[in-house]
C-alpha cells in the first residue's frame, strides 16, 4: 500500500513529461487559451484569427501585459473536427487552467465547446458566426462577429432600397451557409422578401453552373443571394458571370469579406455587394468615424506582420482579445468569473467590426450599424451609399 | 481445461486492471476525457476488426453507422421524447436493420468493390445526416441531452470514464468470446477460404451478414456513448475521414486482435494530443508515423510485438 | 442403389468444352476413380458436382433429389463433401480448428450463445476439439494439432483436408489427388484410409494420378479424355482396354497397372 | 428528359430543402421553352464532362497503379494538389504558365517516385489493406508537407485562352472546359499507346495480368511498377494544371478528388483504363444532371447510389473482368 503513491507520483511525473511539451510557466502570467481552426477546411478562418491572436498577445505583454501581468497564449488547432476541439477545450481547462478563452473560428467547434466551458464557469468568447451562439444567452459564452441573421438583414435591407422582392438563393452546405441559409429563411417576410428558388451546393463542389443555370430559369428572379464561406462563393461568382447572370444583382455573405475573394474571382467578382465590417474599407472611411483609427492601425499591423491581406476574420480574434483584455484590466484581476461579469459590461468598446455594447441579455453587442454594405468596384471594396 | 480458456481471461483482466488503475496517474480530469475517448473508439474498432479481422471483410463507411448511434441518442430524447437508454437501443436496432437490409446484396461483393460499396453507404448516411437540419440540427451539429438513470446525470469526464472502460471491457469480453466459438470460426474460415467454407457447409453470406451487423452495432453504441459523453454531435463523426480512421486504428494496431483495436485506438486518439504542440508540422508527423508503423509492423503493432513473445513461450 | 447419379454433365469456358456430356454413377460403400491425362476435366468435374461452378448442360442427382445448381454449402447439408487439389485449408487456423470447422454442420450454431460464449458452447467446443483430435489422429497429424496450418507440409496439407472433410461425417467423398506429394508410406497411409471410409458404406470419388493406388482400391474407374468419357468399368476392364492403356496411361503406367 | 417536366403546372412557391422537399416541384424548368431547356441541357452536360474528365483522370492513375502493383493509392488526389499548387506558385514566382506546368509535372512524378520507393517498395507483401493505410498515411504527410512548403489558403490559375464564355447550343462554355476535355482525350490516348504500342507499355500489361509470369519472363516487375507510380503522379499532376483554373486549388483538395477518383475506378471496373475514365466521366454527369434536373443538394447521393446499384448487378463494375475462381 504505501508503494502506490510513490508509483503513482512517479508515472504521472512521467505522464506529465510526456504530455506536456509546454513552457514552464514563469511567475506573474495570466494564461489565455483559444481553440482554432489553423488547419482543416476553415483553416482560411482559423489561420488569421491565429496569427492575430499571436502578434496582439506580443504587443500587449511588450506594453507590460495587463494588470501587471503578463499574457501566456495558449492556441490548440482543431482542424476543424468539432470532437477535437471539444477535447482541447477539456484541455484548456483542466490542464492549462486558462481564465478565459478567446476562440471557436466556426460554429460547429463553438457549439462543441460550450458545455466545457458554461461547466467550468470559465469567459469564452467565440469568433463563430451563427447566432444560435448568443442565442439564447448563455451566462460565459460570448462572441463578436456580426450574426449570420444580421447579415441577412443588412441585405434584405439593400434589396428593399432597391425594390427588389424576389429572390433566388444559392447556399453552401457547409455550417456557415446552412445556418445563413436558415436565418435569412426566417429573415425574409418581415422585409417583405420572397425567396422564389434556391439551390445548394458541397464545401468542396467545383463548379455550380448546373444550380446556377435553374436559378436562371426560375420564373421572376430579381437578385441572388449567395450565403456560404471558402471558395465555394468564388466559384459562385465566376459561374454566374460565366452564364451572364451579371445583369441581376449578386449579393454574397461577410463570409467572403476578405480580399481573397476578389483574388480569386477575378473580373466577375465587379457589382458585387456584401455586408461587412468597416474593416475591410478602413482607409475609405471618412475621418470622422469612430471605427477609422482601430481598423487603421490592426489593418496595417496585420498586413505588415502577417504578409498577407486582412480579412474581417483576424478582426474578429482583435475585437475578442481587446473585449477580454479591457475586461480583466476593469475586473483588475484573474478572477474568472469577474472576468465574464466585466465582459457582459462591455460599453462602447469600438472594435473592427464595430461598436460593442453587451448587456445581461446581448452577449454579442452588435447592431446593424454595425455592417457596412460593400460594392466590389475595380477589383476593391467600395461603401455602398444608403439607398442605392 | 482447453488451453485458449485462459488466455480470454487473462486479457480481460490485464484490460480491466489497466482501466481501473489508469486514473491514479492522471494528474487531471482532461486525461479522463482523452482515457474515455480512447476506450470509446476502441470500442467501435473492437466491432469493425470482428468484420476485418475475422471475416476478412472490409467497411470504409463505418462511421456511417456511428453517426446513426450517435445521432439516436441525440434526437430521439429531444425531438420525439423517448428515454436515452431506450435511444441508444433504438440506435443499436436502426444500425443492425440499415446492415442486415444493405448488406446482404453488397456483401457478396469483394475487396476493393465492397470498399467502394460500404463507402456509398457511409457517404449516403453522412448526407442524410448534414441535410435533414430540421432533425440533426445540419452541418453544425446538435446538442445531446444527458444519460439520466434511475434519476442519476452522468455527467463529468470521470463518469464517462467508467462508463466507457466498463463498456470496454464488455465490448472486448464479447469480441473474445466469439472468435472460439462456431461462428467465430466460421468467420475466420471464410476469411481464409470462402470456397473451402462453403464446402464444409458454412452458409457465407449469412455469416459474413452476421459479422457485419455484429460490427454496425459496435459502431452504433460507441457512436451513442461518444454523443452522450460530449452532450453535442456533428456530421463529423459520421463521415468519410472518421471511417478512414476507425480502419486506420483496427489495421494499425493488428488485424484480428481485440488488443491491438484498443492499442491502435489509443494511438490514433493520442497523438493529435501529443503533436499539437509541433504546431503546423502536426499533420506531416502523424502521416510519417502511420507510415513508417506500417511499414516497420505490417501486421500491426500487436501482433508484431507479440509474436516473438509467443514464440518464446512456446519453447 | 446408387447414391450420387450424375448424368450429361457439361460446361464450358470461353468457348472450350472443359466437360462434356459426362455421366457417373456411386453407391455406398463404392470407390470410383476419375483418371486421365491433365487437363481431362477432372477438376472442373468435380467443381461442378460439387456446386462451386454451375453446370450448363446435365443434372446431379443426389440419393433421389435433384440437386444441380445447389451451392455447396447446402450439398455439403446433403451429405457431399469434398477435398481441393491445389490446398485450400485455412492458413491462418490450427490444424486442429481447420478440422473443428469441418464439424460446422454437426454443430449447432447460435450467435447469441457464441456471443456470450455460454457453458453449452464451451462444452461444444470441448466435444467437437475431441472429434477433431480422433480425425487428425486418423490422418496422422495428431502431433501438429495446434500447429498453424499453413506452416505444415504439403503432404500435411491433403491428409488435413481428408480429415476436415470426413469431419462433415458425409456420405459421398469427392478427394482430389489426395496421394499428391506424399512419400509411399504416407500413400499406404491414405489407402487404408479410403478403404476404411468407403468400409463405413461412404460413397468415395478420387481423382488421382498415382495408379498404382487407384487400380489397388477401385471399384470402377472413369477415364475421362479432353471432357469426354472415354471408358468407364472395373479396373481389369480399363486395365485391359489397350487404348487407354497406350494413350492415358503410357508404358510405363501399364506396366505399373499390370503389376498392381 | 426535361421533356417529362413539360406542361406541370406553374412554379412559384418556394423550393424547400430536405430528403422529401428536396425537389422544386412543379420544377422551375417548367415554364421554359424548349431552346432554353436545350440550352440548360447542354449547360450541364458540358459541366458534367468538364469536372467528369478530372474524375476520369484520377481514377485512371488509379488504375494504372492497380494494374502495376495491385496497390490502391488514396495519395492519388495529392497529386492533383500537387499539380495546381506548384503551378500557381512557380507561375506567381514568375515563371511563364508552361513551363511553370512542366516543372509541377516534373515535381508531381519525383513525389510518386518516392512514394513508391519510400513507402510501398519497403512494405512489398504486406496485406493489401495495410498498404491502403500507408498510401492514406502518405496523402496525410503530403498534405501536411503543402500547408508548410505552400499556405493554406485558396489559390486561382489564369484560364489558358481568356475567361470569355463561349456559346454552345445556348450553353455558356468556359473556354478552359474545351482545355480539360481535350487534354483528356490526349492523355487516355497516349496511354493506350504507351500500353498497346511500345514493348515496357506491354511489359506494363503483362504485369497487370500476372506479376509472376511477367517476373519470370524477365519484365523487370519493380521498373515497371516504379514507372506506374510516376506516369499515375504525371496524369494527375496534368489534371490539376488543366482543372485549376476552373475550380481553384488548395493544400486539401486531394481528399475529396481521391474518393471521387476511387468511386469512378471502381464503378468502371477496378483495373480497366476505358472502364475508369467512363466511371469518371459517368459521375461527373450524374452529378451535374442531378443538381440540374433532380436537387442538387443530393447530387452527391445519386453518384452513390448509382455505384451500390451497379455493383449489386455487376459486382465488377461496369468493365471489370469477370474472373472464375480457379479451385
Amino acid at each position: 500500500m504505501k508503494l502506490l503513491p510513490a508509483i503513482k507520483v512517479h508515472v504521472a511525473a512521467g505522464a506529465v513529461g510526456l504530455l506536456f511539451c509546454q513552457p514552464v510557466v514563469a511567475q506573474q502570467t495570466v494564461k489565455v487559451g483559444s481553440v482554432l481552426s489553423v488547419t482543416g477546411p476553415a483553416s482560411f478562418l482559423g489561420e488569421p484569427e491565429d496569427k492575430t491572436l499571436r502578434m496582439y498577445v506580443d504587443k500587449i505583454n511588450a506594453a507590460g501585459g495587463v494588470a501587471g501581468k503578463k499574457i501566456e497564449l495558449i492556441v490548440y488547432d482543431d482542424g476543424g473536427d468539432a470532437n477535437k476541439a471539444r477535447t482541447f477545450a477539456t484541455r484548456l481547462i483542466e490542464d492549462d487552467k486558462v481564465v478565459a478563452m478567446v476562440g471557436g473560428s466556426t460554429t460547429g467547434t463553438t457549439m462543441a465547446m460550450i458545455p466545457v466551458f458554461e461547466e467550468a464557469q470559465v469567459p469564452f468568447i467565440s469568433l463563430g458566426g451563427a447566432i444560435e451562439i448568443v442565442d439564447p444567452v448563455r451566462k460565459y459564452v460570448f462572441k463578436t462577429p456580426h450574426t449570420d441573421k444580421m447579415a441577412c438583414e443588412k441585405i434584405f435591407e439593400n434589396l428593399k432600397q432597391r425594390k427588389l422582392t424576389k429572390i433566388g438563393m444559392i447556399s453552401g452546405t457547409d455550417g456557415f451557409g446552412a445556418s445563413m441559409r436558415a436565418q435569412c429563411t426566417k429573415a425574409a417576410p418581415a422585409y417583405g422578401i420572397e425567396i422564389v428558388a434556391e439551390e445548394t451546393y458541397g464545401p468542396r463542389d467545383s463548379d455550380m453552373t448546373a444550380q446556377l443555370t435553374k436559378l436562371k430559369g426560375a420564373a421572376g428572379i430579381q437578385a441572388v443571394v449567395n450565403p456560404g464561406f471558402g471558395q465555394g462563393p468564388a466559384i459562385v461568382t465566376r459561374n454566374y458571370a460565366q452564364l451572364g447572370m451579371t445583369a441581376m444583382p449578386l449579393y454574397q455573405s461577410h463570409g467572403v469579406a476578405s480580399k481573397s475573394f476578389i483574388e480569386l474571382a477575378g473580373a466577375s467578382a465587379e457589382g458585387v455587394r456584401l455586408p461587412a465590417a468597416a474593416l475591410l474599407v478602413g482607409d475609405k472611411l471618412p475621418d470622422g468615424d469612430p471605427q477609422k483609427k482601430v481598423v487603421v492601425e490592426y489593418k496595417t499591423t496585420y498586413e505588415s506582420t502577417a504578409k498577407q491581406p486582412v480579412s474581417t476574420f483576424g478582426g474578429h480574434a482583435y475585437d475578442g482579445l481587446y473585449v477580454l483584455v479591457d475586461a480583466m484590466k476593469r475586473a483588475n484581476g484573474t478572477d474568472s468569473k469577474k472576468i465574464r461579469d466585466e465582459i457582459e459590461k462591455t460599453k462602447g468598446f469600438i472594435g473592427t467590426g464595430g461598436i460593442v455594447t453587451m448587456s445581461t441579455t446581448d452577449h454579442l453587442g452588435l447592431d446593424l450599424s454595425a455592417f457596412r454594405m460593400l460594392e466590389i468596384k475595380g477589383g476593391d471594396w467600395a461603401l455602398v451609399q444608403p439607398g442605392s | 481445461m482447453p488451453p485458449w480458456f485462459g488466455h480470454r481471461y487473462v486479457t480481460l483482466a490485464l484490460l480491466a486492471v489497466t482501466i481501473g488503475l489508469l486514473p491514479l496517474f492522471f494528474p487531471s480530469t482532461y486525461y479522463f476525457r482523452v482515457a474515455s475517448l480512447v476506450w470509446v473508439s476502441a470500442f467501435a474498432a473492437i466491432g469493425l476488426n470482428i468484420l476485418m479481422g475475422q471475416a476478412g471483410q472490409v467497411s470504409l463507411g463505418h462511421a456511417g453507422f456511428f453517426g446513426v448511434g450517435a445521432y439516436a441518442v441525440a434526437i430521439g430524447p429531444t425531438h420525439l421524447g423517448i428515454p436515452v437508454w431506450a435511444a441508444v437501443l433504438a440506435g443499436a436496432v436502426i444500425s443492425a436493420g440499415l446492415a442486415h437490409l444493405v448488406g446482404r446484396p453488397i456483401l457478396r461483393l469483394k475487396g476493393h468493390y465492397l470498399a467502394i460499396a460500404t463507402l456509398g453507404l457511409g457517404v449516403l448516411v453522412a448526407l442524410v445526416i448534414t441535410t435533414e437540419s430540421r432533425w440533426t440540427g445540419g452541418p453544425d451539429g446538435m446538442s445531446v441531452a444527458r444519460l439520466t438513470l434511475f434519476g442519476w446525470r452522468a455527467s463529468g469526464s470521470s463518469t464517462w470514464y467508467w462508463i466507457s472502460g466498463g463498456l470496454l471491457v464488455l465490448g472486448a469480453w464479447i469480441a473474445l468470446n466469439l472468435s472460439e466459438t462456431p461462428t467465430g470460426r466460421a468467420f475466420r474460415a471464410l476469411h481464409d477460404s470462402e470456397v473451402a467454407a462453403r464446402v464444409v457447409g458454412i452458409d457465407v453470406s449469412r455469416f459474413k451478414l452476421q459479422a457485419f451487423v455484429i460490427a454496425s452495432v459496435y459502431a452504433s453504441i460507441a457512436g451513442s456513448m461518444l454523443a452522450l459523453m460530449n452532450g453535442f454531435i456533428n456530421p463529423d463523426q459520421a463521415g468519410f475521414l472518421h471511417s478512414v480512421e476507425l480502419v486506420t486504428m483496427v489495421v494499425l494496431g493488428g488485424l484480428g486482435s481485440v488488443v491491438g483495436s484498443i492499442v491502435g485506438a489509443a494511438v490514433l486518439v493520442t497523438l493529435p494530443q501529443l503533436l499539437t504542440v509541433f504546431q503546423e508540422y502536426e499533420h506531416l508527423l502523424l502521416g510519417l508515423i502511420i507510415i513508417l508503423s506500417m511499414i516497420f509492423m505490417r501486421d500491426g503493432i500487436v501482433p508484431t510485438i507479440s509474436k516473438p513473445l509467443a514464440r518464446r513461450s512456446r519453447a | 442403389m446408387t447414391i450420387l447419379e450424375v448424368t450429361g454433365i457439361g460446361i464450358s469456358f470461353g468457348g472450350i468444352k472443359a466437360v462434356d456430356d459426362v455421366s457417373f454413377s456411386v453407391s455406398p460403400g463404392q470407390i470410383l476413380s476419375i483418371i486421365g491425362p491433365n487437363g481431362a476435366g477432372k477438376t472442373t468435374l468435380f467443381n461442378v458436382v460439387s456446386g462451386v461452378y454451375e453446370a450448363q448442360q446435365g443434372s446431379v442427382v443426389l440419393s433421389g433429389e435433384d440437386v444441380t445448381g445447389y451451392a455447396p454449402d447446402r450439398l455439403a447439408a446433403l451429405g457431399l463433401s469434398r477435398t481441393f487439389q491445389n490446398l485450400q485449408i485455412f492458413q491462418r487456423m490450427t490444424s486442429v480448428e481447420n478440422v473443428m470447422v469441418g464439424r460446422h454442420l454437426r454443430e449447432n450454431c447460435n450467435l447469441f450463445a457464441d456471443l456470450f460464449r455460454l457453458r453449452s458452447v464451451t462444452r461444444q467446443n470441448r466435444a467437437t476439439r475431441e472429434a477433431a483430435l480422433v480425425l487428425l489422429d486418423d490422418v496422422g497429424l495428431r502431433d501438429s494439432a495446434d500447429e498453424i496450418a499453413g506452416s505444415l507440409s504439403y503432404g500435411a496439407c491433403k491428409r488435413l483436408e481428408i480429415a476436415r472433410a470426413l469431419a462433415a461425417e458425409p456420405r459421398i467423398l469427392l478427394l482430389d489427388e489426395p496421394a499428391a506429394g506424399c512419400n509411399a508410406v504416407e500413400t499406404e497411409e491414405i489407402d487404408g484410409l479410403i478403404r476404411e471410409v468407403a468400409g463405413k458404406g461412404i460413397a468415395v470419388v478420387l481423382v488421382e494420378h498415382d495408379m498404382k493406388l487407384v487400380m489397388k482400391i477401385s471399384d470402377r474407374i472413369l477415364v475421362l479424355d479432353r471432357g469426354k468419357t472415354l471408358v468407364e468399368g472395373t479396373p481389369s476392364e480399363v486395365r485391359n482396354n489397350p487404348a487407354v492403356l497406350e494413350a492415358y496411361l503410357g508404358k510405363r503406367g501399364a506396366r505399373e497397372a499390370a503389376r498392381a | 428528359m426535361p421533356a417529362e417536366f413539360g406542361g406541370v403546372g406553374r412554379c412559384i412557391e418556394p423550393a424547400r430543402i430536405g430528403l422529401f422537399g428536396s425537389v422544386a416541384w412543379p420544377p422551375l424548368a417548367a415554364k421554359r421553352s424548349v431552346e432554353q431547356r436545350m440550352s440548360d441541357f447542354f449547360q450541364f452536360l458540358v459541366s458534367g464532362l468538364t469536372v467528369g474528365s478530372v474524375y476520369a483522370l484520377v481514377a485512371l492513375g488509379f488504375t494504372l497503379i492497380y494494374n502495376a502493383s495491385d496497390v490502391v493509392n488514396f495519395a492519388q488526389g495529392e497529386f492533383v494538389m500537387l499539380g495546381g499548387m506548384v503551378t500557381v506558385f512557380a507561375s506567381a514566382a514568375g515563371v511563364p504558365l508552361p513551363l511553370a506546368a512542366l516543372i509541377a509535372i516534373c515535381i508531381a512524378v519525383v513525389v510518386g517516385l518516392l512514394l513508391y520507393w519510400l513507402a510501398i517498395e519497403p512494405a512489398r507483401g504486406a496485406s493489401a489493406v495495410t498498404v491502403i493505410i500507408i498510401t492514406i498515411g502518405a496523402s496525410i504527410l503530403l498534405r501536411g508537407i503543402a500547408q508548410i512548403v505552400f499556405d493554406k489558403q485558396f489559390h486561382k490559375l489564369p484560364a489558358f485562352t481568356g475567361d470569355a464564355p463561349v456559346d454552345l447550343f445556348g450553353a455558356a462554355i468556359q473556354p478552359q472546359s474545351f482545355w480539360v476535355l481535350g487534354g483528356t482525350a490526349v492523355i487516355v490516348t497516349l496511354l493506350y499507346a504507351f500500353l498497346e504500342l511500345t514493348l515496357l507499355g506491354k511489359a506494363v500489361l503483362a504485369t497487370a495480368a500476372n506479376r509472376l509470369a511477367a517476373h519470370l519472363v524477365g519484365i523487370n516487375t519493380r521498373t515497371v511498377m516504379a514507372l506506374a507510380f510516376g506516369g499515375s503522379a504525371a496524369i494527375g499532376a496534368v489534371a490539376g494544371v488543366l482543372i485549376t483554373p476552373i475550380t481553384l486549388t488548395s493544400y486539401d483538395v486531394g481528399t475529396l478528388l481521391a474518393l471521387k477518383g476511387f468511386a469512378a475506378a471502381m464503378l468502371g471496373g477496378m483495373g480497366n483504363p476505358l472502364g475508369a475514365v467512363a466511371g469518371g466521366i459517368l459521375i461527373g454527369l450524374l452529378e451535374s444532371f442531378g443538381a440540374g434536373y433532380i436537387s442538387s443538394t443530393y447530387k452527391d447521393a445519386f453518384a452513390f447510389i448509382v455505384i451500390l446499384v451497379v455493383l449489386v448487378a455487376l459486382p465488377q463494375g461496369l468493365f471489370g473482368r469477370r474472373a472464375v475462381e480457379r479451385v
